[in-house]
């Protein structure tokens, strides 16, 4: 299991029986490979849907059936479509249990950027900034460190902001940080890997949960 | 996930104290059967919502009459003829609200919204009493605060198993946006729960994600 | 024909073929009864309906088909419901090209009122400040005076405002005034009444069109 | 009342300078058709408001590689490579809304309100560069105005005579409420136009009062 894979399938521990949620393309989408056998979840689109799966390649593509992708996908027995303002109303109102983002920069307070990278192009935040305002839960994936070996938990985001201090939590290949109004935390460490190491690689500070478990998936 | 109760278990999510928003215009869209059960176990302290609380036989004013309200918003109560001398009494307290306003302030609870930005009102009793004249983008705008409900008592016409709701015509009014506002959504379904996938998912009134609780009438 | 019946017989000439038209309870609603023969309007109600008419009494009544006033009604082929917050963006989106309402008190700068009589019981507005706020065209209907004879159109409103500055026109049995912004202008005249007479029986400043037409209905 | 046109005399409606809102999410829901007529009349100077412009091949960006837009107003535009180029050389403006505040406003400029009160966006570029932020009822939220376009252009599925609309599943997006939001609002009908009645009155998503035109696809 590579880093996103590992990243993807520790998320998937957090889906509840019965939770509705929003996931963003790339690694947060990959979760729902790992979720527990048993477990049902409604997942929710920007573009208004709720309860939907992957396109059943036995059934012919519908154009008018699609996700914020614009994948085809199967409507769930049960599921729903309500339009663009009321899909936003249910994830800026409270009601997704669970929305998982993947980020360029995190950061102590809890802020994240995933829209903008100073002097990049200018392609818009599209419902990321909606979907980091409203969810119960907000979590952050990516790997720990840029390609260059830079920091990505900081102590404060030096991209353009998607939400400040918006965060419940942040999930890395190194470890699962849960963001405290006292500050990060760090409540699970993946094995092979010391809270030493971890530090080094991150800039934010951080305190270690005094019952530190083992990052494990299922 | 939606879980199908009794109607004595499904009104013990009320408690003393709790706003409720109540489904319905006049008689049309009550759910009648949880007020029923909601005199009987005699929640108190109540806030009711809901468009004009009808009389005091049928529908929300019947919560008024049995004693166990404390504040009204309304938009309209004139069937409700013991509140008026209630009120001047200090008995209970009433706030009234546009009916439009009063839709789109639930709405903005349930949206995630900071409240509305309305002409309607502005130079009025709503002005002076229940709202806040705002100066943006050029104009004056009536702001007035967002409502939300800890239960909302809701009637439907069907459901599927997966609290999908679908409401016969005017039944819908104020029925389907309080789904959105309360913490806890109790729904009185008039016709037999229906399995998933009997109602299309274009025609859902109410995401089914949103209830909480249904109760067969 | 009484003085209501004319009032709402003359507010019928106003509707056009096509038009959204919200009526209110009592003199407005009447108005129907005198519309033009071939021309077709969408009645519009409140609790969210578009297009709709009497109760069929060979039809079933259906106690979730009930309008504003909770009289059954029956929807038209081509009718829609939608739900109360919808059905209020209709109206004040500006969507309706009427609304007529019945007023207490009216005056010169187009305000009414007509939800309140000082020291009467607090019954509310209902929709009635939503409906002056909105329509394209807002018509005020009235008899001229109150029963003791005093003003109704009035300098200044002395009962608490339905809505500020926000009348098109007001029909009573004696005449039909445009609200302009240099104020009150009386467009037409009823059979059997002079302007000095109106004047008498009003409060308010009016001007009189210089091409003053007689009041005249279907 | 609605008219059904022809294409050509349905797009005339649109002129030069207009702000036209256009449904469609990607491919999704976007009128194509009516999109091809507007490059062929060669309207100029618009101010498009869409959900992210799809491409320059396919949706509205073909507006924008036609040379017929002055400013965009989009949530996201990641597919429309030749837009930032543009925007830099100062040959297209453009505005950036957060998706869900972007549809909440075409619904306030369509139901008559002053505009919207939202958490999203405040302390982010949106709030620098288009939103102003308000304290009201005891906390911060970021206002941004209503907006609202000369025209519409919506992709339906199915309609009645009258112009009641429905739409296809997922279609829906952005089009049902931009069709509250425009002067005139003109429809891309992609099944035969049917006699009034045969759409249920609860499974209509547009009210036909709100259709100025429509064209058979």
């Amino acid at each position: 299991m590579n880093s996103k894979e590992f990243i993807a399938a520790r998320v998937a521990k957090e889906f509840k029986d019965g939770d509705t949620v929003n996931l963003g393309a790339g690694l947060p989408n990959l979760a729902v490979k790992y979720l527990t056998p048993g477990t049902k979840i409604y997942l929710q689109a920007e573009n208004g849907i709720v309860g939907f799966g992957p396109h059943d390649p036995e059934q012919p593509i519908n154009p008018f059936c699609t996700d914020a992708g614009e994948n085809p996908i199967t409507i769930n027995k049960g599921g729903a479509i309500v339009d663009s303002v009321t899909s936003f109303g249910l994830i800026r109102g409270g009601h997704l249990k669970l929305s998982v983002l993947g980020a360029m920069q995190v950061d102590e307070e809890g802020s994240i950027a995933n829209w903008l990278v100073p002097g990049g192009k200018m392609a818009g935040m599209g419902g990321a900034m909606d979907l980091v305002c409203g969810a119960k839960k907000v979590i952050a994936t990516m790997e720990h460190n840029a390609k260059d070996g830079s920091a990505k938990i900081l102590k404060k985001c030096t991209y353009p902001l998607t939400g400040e201090r918006v965060l419940s939590a942040i999930v890395t290949e190194l470890g699962f940080f849960e963001v405290t109004p006292e500050g990060l935390v760090l409540r699970e460490i993946s094995p092979n890997v010391t809270v030493d190491e971890i530090r080094a690689r991150t800039e934010a500070s951080f305190t270690v949960d005094e019952n530190l478990k083992e990052m494990t998936v299922n | 996930m939606v879980q199908i109760l009794n109607l004595e278990e499904a009104v013990r999510h009320i408690k003393d104290g709790d706003i409720v928003l109540g489904g319905g215009f006049y008689a049309n869209g009550t759910p009648e059967r949880i007020i029923d059960e909601m005199i009987k176990q005699g929640q108190k302290d109540l806030t009711i919502v809901n468009n004009d609380g009808n009389t005091t036989e049928k529908g929300m004013g019947r919560l008024v009459a049995a004693g166990l309200v404390k504040k009204c918003i309304f938009s309209w109560c004139g069937r409700m003829t013991c509140l008026p001398q209630m009120v001047d009494e200090g008995k209970i307290e009433l706030e009234l609200c546009p009916q439009g306003s009063l839709a789109e302030r639930i709405r903005a609870g349930g949206f995630g919204l900071g409240g509305i930005l309305t002409p309607v009102g502005l130079g009025t009793m709503v002005e002076a009493k229940w709202g806040e004249r705002t100066h943006l983008n050029g104009q004056d705008w009536l702001y007035q605060s967002p409502i939300r409900g800890n239960v909302a008592i809701i009637e439907a016409d069907r459901a599927d198993e997966e609290g999908n709701l679908v409401f016969n015509l005017t039944q819908r009014n104020f029925n389907q946006i309080m789904c959105y506002a309360a913490d806890v959504v109790l729904v009185q379904v008039n016709n037999p729960i229906e399995p998933a996938g009997s109602i299309h998912p274009q025609e859902v009134h109410v995401p089914g994600i949103l209830v909480d609780v249904m109760v067969q009438a």
